[in-house]
């Protein structure tokens, strides 16, 4: 893992404070410069900017319809966004398609779930390899003669080692859509990470799960970021494993970026409280409990 | 026994002629079964409707000609399936009469000018579209100069872009230009009723003189309707499976005036030697005998003597196999089955050439009046009238065969 | 019970090699080898009928194996797939007649120029969904049958074109006998290869884009590319299907290939089970067996008490076409998920025996 | 925030001294239920939901949480699943095997899992569509009042589909406060929230309760807050019901603490360093 | 150029009647995203039933009229009952396959009841034709175009604001949501199928009035496919506007061929052309609602 210090990023809409260390750009793995994104009427995105270091873990937070769900279709390519571009290992992927995308280190999981509700658990993470494989249709169906089989068969044990990992072995053959709404989410989280992603984009890995759950999804993040090299970014509302995990938060609100920085210095921020926790200042708050942050990627 | 194997189309898209036409060919089966048959051995007829659907009549046909009853010949019907068989009945040699008069079908060497499927087995009786139309055209050219027409007549081919309406096109064009017709390019219009205002006004505004249906009832009926109310006024010349007392019927007064070919001398009313067989052939599924039978029904009977005479020649003269009924069918000049004289219009089919008839009997549909009522009310009380026109003999030029 | 051997409680694989075989158990895999045996076998005591019939299934079978692809594992609903089937048979019988192509290469060849023109009338399902684009293959069946009814040079215009059979060596398969070994052997490498093709990776991709298109464009599947691709796949077995119907038939006409045989198709792969490569083929002979049956069923009717008391005579064709449309909406009333389906649970059922759940 | 759960008896039966005065709305009778005819999902569950009070339904990812109450509303038939054993009474009526329609006729609404709100309708045609089957004249008013909790869903004035996943959440409990049912199952309501709406919806459960004196039965993730706004809590593993009590009992048990709350009385545990060994529950 | 405006005239009133044949599509689309196949066989129906109503019962035909569109009502909520009822939850494309089966069903049943062949519907107006802009039309199409204007209007008014309309889209949106909200799927499939069936009848009547009443009548069922698509699978208002221009564009394509071209065929194909072209550039149709992409 990058031994780097952590590289604060350079754009306007800085605004936390501390975090400012010498950088080069080559440390950010991606970055946004005054993104917009308007629908009609609806502004759900205003002017965001932000930079994601190699190596973290970066969450995204705010009220319900702030944008976060779009920031993150903005990096996948779902969305296009109306004015400002995005940049990906120093490539500008603004009009890039989000299959392209993909092929360069992009995977994502989707907040209301998107399995291929028909396929097999084990059909739906192998989709994952696709830009990966280099079969196609021309040499699938001569399987034995052209050595497609001897490459899915590759594949399948390193699939194997995601379920493994994930420890969904035991609906590896079910089909995806009977499955219950928790583990469609770990199954999705599988397939996600099947891309062999540099970047991972979570939107609400943990919603529909309960602490116990939790914990295992909050273990299997930490350990993609920090054993698996990945780099992760996530959208979630649980604050307590956002405070946990991540390295660095920002907070969006109204289509706009309020705060971003260490996770403790983001929820001190009265604003946050505010908008987020619905917080009066002096309200006992869950969060005082937590723990001192993660250290950021060192 | 001997296996005879009948494809008819009761149900589908064509059933409108197809069910009188099938009827003709049972009863006229069942009519020589009950006379004693081919010598004395009967006839093992198996009627089958297929729906239209080509796919079914091969399975069907199949059926009939494998094993130990294989069928001595087929009595067919339409042009996809007739078609689709003719490289099997070849090969089977089990001759197949057919309702699909295509002039290709006239060509049993295949060495024609046009032709280029060989098609050995293939029978029909009556003229070949091509032949009808031909007969109609020079029937046309003469009425052109009867109504003191002046100038150049026009001329133009309707129809849906398929085989059967299609199959006598080229022919027909050629022709009329030989005749002095102007030849306008042709119209199509689908097999299926419609509004075909657009068509009629086009015709109108064209001042076409002499128009060739070359669908079925169904859709010419909607053309003739159409071309009413418009008021284009518009010699039509149907083609035999195009129009009969039905249609006209359907049509009203659209249809009157339309010319259509017949393939037997006189229609249900008319007066024949022959008629007597035909009312008790007509029995054989109508015990009351009050039955109007359509000329269609006619037709089917005239087909299945024909057939049935080869047979019996074919008994005398090595057995009732397809190769002996082939033959059987050279052996008769000019000829008409013993019972249907004065019906069944003279034939002749020779090893080289399968038009069979090349007389064209033309008749007219002459409709007056609210045509509500059944159609033998409407026959008998002369609402509907099918007159005739001429005879015209087409001639048996080389360069038209299987054309 | 005495044979506990055929049906194994369990299979335990101890490979990702064994896990990918296309028949789920040895015992299923030897099932479908003695079937083929068995089939191969077939001339030897069937009548023309029975093995017409099958052949029919073979090359209707591959066709519809090509418009589940579409339709069953891609999503995309086409009723135009018999104007691709009769685009094979053309160009099979042309490539032959015209270009002198040995019949035994214009097969497969008729088969890649079919692909082309899947292509081309695949583009719009670049941008075009559901229905949408099941009505814009409507227009191709149009097209495409006005094409064939107009290109003289190609499909003989309306006359049609005679097909030669197909010759290998100088032995012309031209007997039903005969022939049934071809249509067999082509449905054979045909399945196969939709099977292996369906287990890798463009398959996968495939289905991904019939199950969450939106998803599958984000795990790195072009979905212009696949929605296309499948469009050309599903026309390379119509074609495939088509040439193979025009050399046994040898002769071919526009006729043939109209909207109703379209829906067929459909029927199918419905009646089968979308999605389902065994139910394709299922599918295929219920359509094909289920007319025959309902003639040979109002064959016995007829001249019977019922006959006499409905005062059937001819109308009994009309009662044969009732019941075929009748079967049709039963079968689907009890078994809406296709014969695939009933199939599985079947199996599963046996698999459970004697205990259920 | 107020715990309605009052008397603490500990070791109380089934039902707690208060409440067994009161009528039970809804109680499941011992069901089975499969799916596709094989898939056995609930292996003889029971529960009861008293008349006006909250009940919690508790458990882990695939226990059936959502199986239970799709069989209660009827919804399990679009499913291809069924009841095969056991009974489930609405107010002294057995339900079972009840068109999902009618079911909502005599009462009962399910907030389904997954938002399901209708995409291309906008938020008021999806709220209209919640008082479906209602005749009254009071459905302008209850818009307000949803409005008035949700103003985000007033602002929004584009079809649903559009909305963000929380918004869909709002609509989707919006509808169900539209249909003025006597029972509402909610599954799940406060999935993709933002804490502050977490408590918003928290509180709009109870005061649903309270004020309108609807029935709720809850499934969450959420323990510590369904336990608070709860009366009494069903914990449910593998098809089964494994612990039932009035909300201050599983709050106070050891396991519940563990494994639904975080921790037990010491302070919370982090996310961060968590061991993959976990103990065994002791209730299985 | 008298022509071509005749032509264009009569595209437009050729064009209503494609309208309402294609409403009635839409409106089970609407309802169940069932695409039915056997809606020519409903025109079918509808044309003998009124048929026979005014020949083997003489009655005039403005009670026979009606009395078939009453008919024709019970035959849809019948329908509904014995065939559909039990699809319901089943997925679409089997139910599809089912109205392909009706078809099959119909088709024979009708031929079996009334015959192979094309019967005439009794003379009804005193005018059969009357002068519209010149063009001699057939009194029954503008009949059957003001009739279809108050359907039309009265289906706009129907689904945008009745509370039914309302539960019908969301039946078809989604069949489980739509009976966890209190919805009876029965209720809105009965109630699309039998108005559906009646609106088809107004067509059959129109169609067989003027070519008089056969079984291939039917095929207007498939021919308006393409106006459906045009106006947009989901829109009523798209019903009527796509068939106009199908009515339009197929006598334009005819005008153009027959003046100039001379291609031939122009009249049945063009329109394919034309169709796709559309939906290239609006791939949902003139007025159909998009799909929501959204993740
Ligand atoms: N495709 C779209 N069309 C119109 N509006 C949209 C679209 N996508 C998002 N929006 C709007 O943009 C806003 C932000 O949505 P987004 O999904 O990004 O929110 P979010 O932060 O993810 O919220 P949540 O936590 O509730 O998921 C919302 O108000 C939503 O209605
Ligand atoms: N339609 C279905 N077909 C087959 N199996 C199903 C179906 N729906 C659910 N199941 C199975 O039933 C079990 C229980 O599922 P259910 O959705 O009720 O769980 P849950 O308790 O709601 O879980 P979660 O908290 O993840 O939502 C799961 O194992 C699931 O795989
Ligand atoms: C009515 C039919 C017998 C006419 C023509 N022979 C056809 O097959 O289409
Ligand atoms: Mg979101
Ligand atoms: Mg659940």
């Amino acid at each position: 893992m990058s031994g780097a210090p952590v590289a604060p990023h350079p754009g306007p809409g800085q605004n936390s404070p501390g975090q400012k260390s010498p950088t080069t750009q080559a440390e950010t793995i991606f970055e946004a410069r005054g993104v917009n994104l308007r629908f009609g009427g609806v502004h759900a995105l205003t002017d965001v900017s932000f930079g994601i270091r190699k190596g973290e873990l970066f969450s995204i937070i705010g009220p319900n319809g702030a944008g976060k769900t779009s920031m993150v279709n903005c990096i996948s390519g779902r969305y296009r966004p109306t004015d400002g571009k995005v940049y990906f290992k120093g490539r500008d992927v603004t009009g890039m398609t989000p299959n392209h995308r993909a092929s360069l280190g992009i995977g994502r999981t989707f907040q209301n779930l998107a399995l291929f509700g028909h396929m097999t658990v084990l059909d739906n993470i192998m989709v994952g390899r696709h830009h990966l494989l280099k079969n196609n249709f021309l040499t699938g169906p001569l399987y034995w003669l052209t050595g497609a089989r001897k490459e899915e068969l590759a594949h399948r044990r390193e699939v194997e080692e995601i379920i493994d990992f994930l420890e969904i072995q035991h609906v590896r053959k079910a089909t995806a859509g009977t499955l219950s709404y928790g583990l469609r989410k770990r199954v999705e989280l599988a397939r996600a990470i099947a891309l062999k992603p540099d970047l991972i984009l979570l939107d609400e890995p943990m919603a529909g799960m309960n602490l116990e759950e939790k914990e295992d999804m909050a273990r299997y993040i930490v350990d993609l970021n920090e054993e698996f090299g990945m780099t992760v970014v996530m959208i979630e509302h649980d604050m307590g494993v956002v405070m946990d995990i991540s390295h660095r938060v920002m907070v969006l609100e109204f289509g706009k970026k309020i705060a971003e920085g260490r996770p403790e210095e983001v929820l001190a921020d009265p604003r946050v409280r505010r908008a987020y926790l619905g917080e009066d200042d002096e309200e006992e708050e869950p969060v005082a409990a937590v723990p001192p942050a993660r250290k950021e990627v060192a | 026994d001997i296996p005879v194997g009948h494809l008819a189309d009761q149900s589908g898209a064509t059933s409108d002629v197809g069910v009188p036409y099938a009827q003709g060919v049972a009863d006229a089966l069942a009519y020589i079964n009950s006379k004693g048959g081919i010598n004395g051995t009967k006839l093992a007829v198996d009627t089958v409707d297929y729906g239209y659907q080509a796919p079914r009549a091969i399975s069907q046909y199949k059926k009939w000609s494998s094993g130990s009853d294989k069928i001595a010949a087929l009595q067919g019907w339409g042009t996809a399936d007739t078609e689709a068989l003719t490289g099997f009945v070849g090969k089977d040699e089990i001759p197949a009469y057919s309702g699909s008069y295509s002039g290709h079908l006239t060509d049993p060497t295949g060495k024609g000018p046009h032709g280029s499927k060989p098609a050995p087995y293939n029978f029909f009786y009556g003229p070949s579209y091509s032949d009808a139309l031909r007969g109609m055209l020079m029937w046309a050219a003469e009425d052109w100069k009867k109504q003191g027409g002046q100038g150049k007549p026009k001329y133009v081919h309707m129809g849906a872009n398929h085989p059967y309406p299609n199959a006598p096109k080229e022919a027909g064009e050629q022709l009329a230009k030989e005749l002095g017709f102007e030849v306008l390019p042709a119209v199509q219009f689908a097999l299926t009723p419609g509004d075909y205002t657009a068509q009629c006004l086009t015709l109108k505004q064209s001042g076409v003189n002499y128009a060739y249906l070359g669908n079925t009832a169904g859709s010419n009926i909607s053309v003739l309707k159409a071309c009413q109310t418009v008021g284009a006024k518009v010699q039509f010349m149907g083609n035999v499976w195009g129009m009969d007392e039905n249609a006209a019927k359907a049509a009203g007064a659209a249809a009157d005036g339309v010319v259509f070919p017949m393939r037997t001398a006189v229609t249900w009313n008319g007066d024949a030697p022959g008629m007597k067989t035909l009312k008790d052939i007509s029995k054989m599924s109508d015990a009351a005998g009050t039955a109007y039978r359509p000329v269609h029904y006619m037709a089917g009977v005239c087909t299945a003597f024909i057939m049935k005479e080869a047979m019996d020649w074919a008994s005398k003269n090595g057995g009732v196999a397809g190769p002996n009924i082939r033959k059987a069918m050279y052996q008769k000049k000019d000829w008409v089955p013993a019972g249907l004289e004065g019906v069944c219009v003279p034939s002749t089919w020779t090893e080289n050439d399968h038009r069979g008839m090349t007389a064209v009997n033309i008749y007219r549909a002459k409709v007056g009046g609210d045509t509500g009522a059944g159609v033998d009310e409407l026959v008998k009380a002369g609402t509907i009238k099918l007159e005739k026109l001429t005879t015209v003999d087409v001639p048996r030029k080389p360069e038209w065969l299987g054309w | 019970m005495a044979n506990i051997s055929i049906i194994p409680s369990g299979d335990f694989k101890t490979s990702y090699g064994t896990d990918t075989t296309i028949f789920p158990t040895k015992t299923s895999r030897n099932f479908a080898i003695l079937g083929v045996v068995l089939l191969l076998a077939c001339p030897a005591f069937m009548d023309r009928y029975w093995l017409s019939l099958l052949i029919q299934i073979g090359y209707l079978g591959i066709a519809a194996l090509g418009l589940n692809i579409l339709v069953g594992f891609t999503g995309q609903i086409s009723i135009g797939h018999s104007a691709f089937f009769g685009f094979g048979a053309f160009a099979s019988a042309w490539l032959n007649n015209s270009l002198g192509v040995p019949v035994a290469l214009a097969i497969p060849l008729a088969g890649v120029v079919t692909t082309l023109v899947g292509l081309l009338f695949g583009m719009p399902a670049a941008r075009l969904k559901g229905l949408y684009l099941a009505i814009a293959t409507l227009a191709a069946q149009y097209i495409l049958q006005d094409f064939f009814a107009r290109a003289d040079w190609f499909t003989g215009g309306t006359a049609g074109t005679i097909a030669e059979p197909l010759t290998i060596f100088g032995f012309a398969f031209d007997t039903d006998e005969r022939y049934f070994y071809v249509a067999l052997v082509a449905l054979v490498v045909m399945y196969i290869l939709a099977t292996n093709l369906m287990r890798t990776r463009d398959g996968r991709a495939l289905v991904a884009v019939r199950d969450h298109y939106l998803s599958a464009e984000i795990m790195g599947i072009n979905l212009t590319k696949y929605r296309t691709m499948s469009f050309g796949i599903s026309a390379f077995y119509a074609g495939i299907g088509g040439a193979l119907y025009a050399h046994y038939l040898q002769f071919v006409s526009v006729e043939g290939f109209t909207i109703l045989f379209s829906i067929q198709f459909l029927g199918m792969i419905i009646i089968g089970g979308l999605g389902s490569i065994m139910g394709t083929l299922m599918g295929t002979a219920f359509m094909v067996f289920l007319p025959e049956a309902m003639q040979a069923l109002t064959k016995l009717v007829s001249g019977t008490a019922i006959d006499t008391a409905l005062n059937l005579k001819d109308n009994i064709a009309f009662l044969r076409e009732m019941s075929i449309g009748l079967v049709i909406i039963l079968f689907l009333v009890f078994e809406p998920d296709g014969l695939a389906h009933r199939w599985k649970q079947i199996k599963a059922y046996w698999k459970l025996y004697p205990f259920s759940h | 925030m107020q715990t309605t759960a009052t008397a603490a008896s500990t070791n109380a039966p089934v039902v707690p001294p208060v409440t067994a005065a009161k009528r039970m709305m809804l109680s499941v009778n011992n069901i089975e239920v499969v799916y596709n005819d094989v898939i056995l999902v609930l292996r003889g569950l029971s529960l009861e939901v008293p008349e006006g009070e909250i009940v919690a339904l508790l458990g882990a990812n695939g226990a059936g949480k959502s199986t239970t109450l799709k069989a209660i509303s009827g919804l399990l038939k679009t499913e291809d699943g069924e009841v095969t054993r056991g009974d489930i009474t609405f107010n002294g009526e057995r339900i079972n095997g009840i068109d999902p329609d009618r079911i909502v006729r005599k009462g009962i609404f399910q907030v389904m899992e997954g938002r399901r709100i209708i995409a291309d309708m906008t938020c008021l045609e999806n709220l209209r569509l919640g008082a479906y089957t209602r005749r009254d004249n009071g459905v302008k008013d209850d818009l307000d009042m949803v409005f008035s909790y949700f103003p985000r869903l007033k602002e929004r004035t584009g079809l649903a589909g559009y909305l963000s996943g929380g918004e869909q959440q709002m609509l989707a409990i919006g509808r169900a406060m539209m249909a003025r049912p006597k029972l509402i199952l909610m599954d799940e309501p406060s999935m993709g929230l933002s804490p502050l709406m977490v408590k918003e919806v928290f509180s709009i459960v109870q005061q649903i309760n309270r004020d309108l004196g609807v029935t709720i039965l809850l499934v969450e993730q959420n323990a510590r807050m369904a336990l608070q706004a709860a009366t009494r809590g069903y914990i449910m593993e593998n098809g089964k019901v494994v612990l039932d009590g009035t909300a201050e009992e599983l709050r106070n048990n050891e396991d519940v603490k563990e494994f639904y709350l975080g921790g037990g009385n010491e302070e919370r545990k982090s996310f961060k360093n968590l061991k993959s060994f976990k103990r065994r529950k002791r209730w299985i | 150029m008298t022509l071509l405006f005749q032509l264009l005239v009569n595209g437009l009133i050729v064009g209503a009647l494609y309208g309402v044949v294609a409403m009635s599509f839409v409106l089970i689309y609407k309802a169940s995203r069932i695409v039915n196949f056997a809606q020519g066989e409903f025109l079918l129906i509808g044309a003998w039933t009124c048929w026979w109503l005014l020949t083997s019962w003489q009655l005039p035909f403005w009670i026979g009229f009606p009395i078939t569109l009453v008919f024709m009502l019970a035959f849809g909520v019948i329908l509904q009952i014995v065939v559909l009822r039990p699809m319901i939850g089943e997925p679409i494309i089997s139910v599809i396959m089912v109205t392909i089966g009706l078809s099959i069903v119909f088709q024979a049943a009708m031929k079996w009841m009334f015959g192979v062949f094309a019967k005439p519907f009794p003379p009804i107006f005193a005018s059969p034709t009357m002068n519209l802009f010149g063009l001699e039309v057939q009194t029954v199409y503008v009949m059957s175009l003001l009739i279809s204007i108050l359907i039309m209007a009265g289906f706009g008014w129907f689904f945008k604001y009745s509370r039914t309309g309302l539960a019908m889209r969301a039946t078809a949106f989604d069949q489980q949501v739509a009976q966890s909200l209190g919805i009876s799927v029965r209720h809105m499939f009965a109630m699309s199928w039998a108005i559906s069936a009646m609106v088809s009848a107004v067509a059959g009547v129109t169609v067989g009035v003027v070519n008089g009443v056969s079984s291939a009548l039917s095929f207007f069922g498939i021919k308006v496919f393409p106006a459906v698509i045009l106006g947009g699978l989901d829109s009523v208002i798209g019903a009527v506007v796509g068939g106009l221009i199908v009515g339009v564009l197929e006598n334009m394509a005819h005008y153009l061929d027959s003046q100039w071209l001379n291609w031939g065929n122009m009249y049945e194909i063009a329109p394919f052309y034309v169709l796709i072209a559309i939906l290239m550039i609006k791939p949902y149709g003139l007025f159909g609602t998009k799909d929501i992409e959204r993740v």
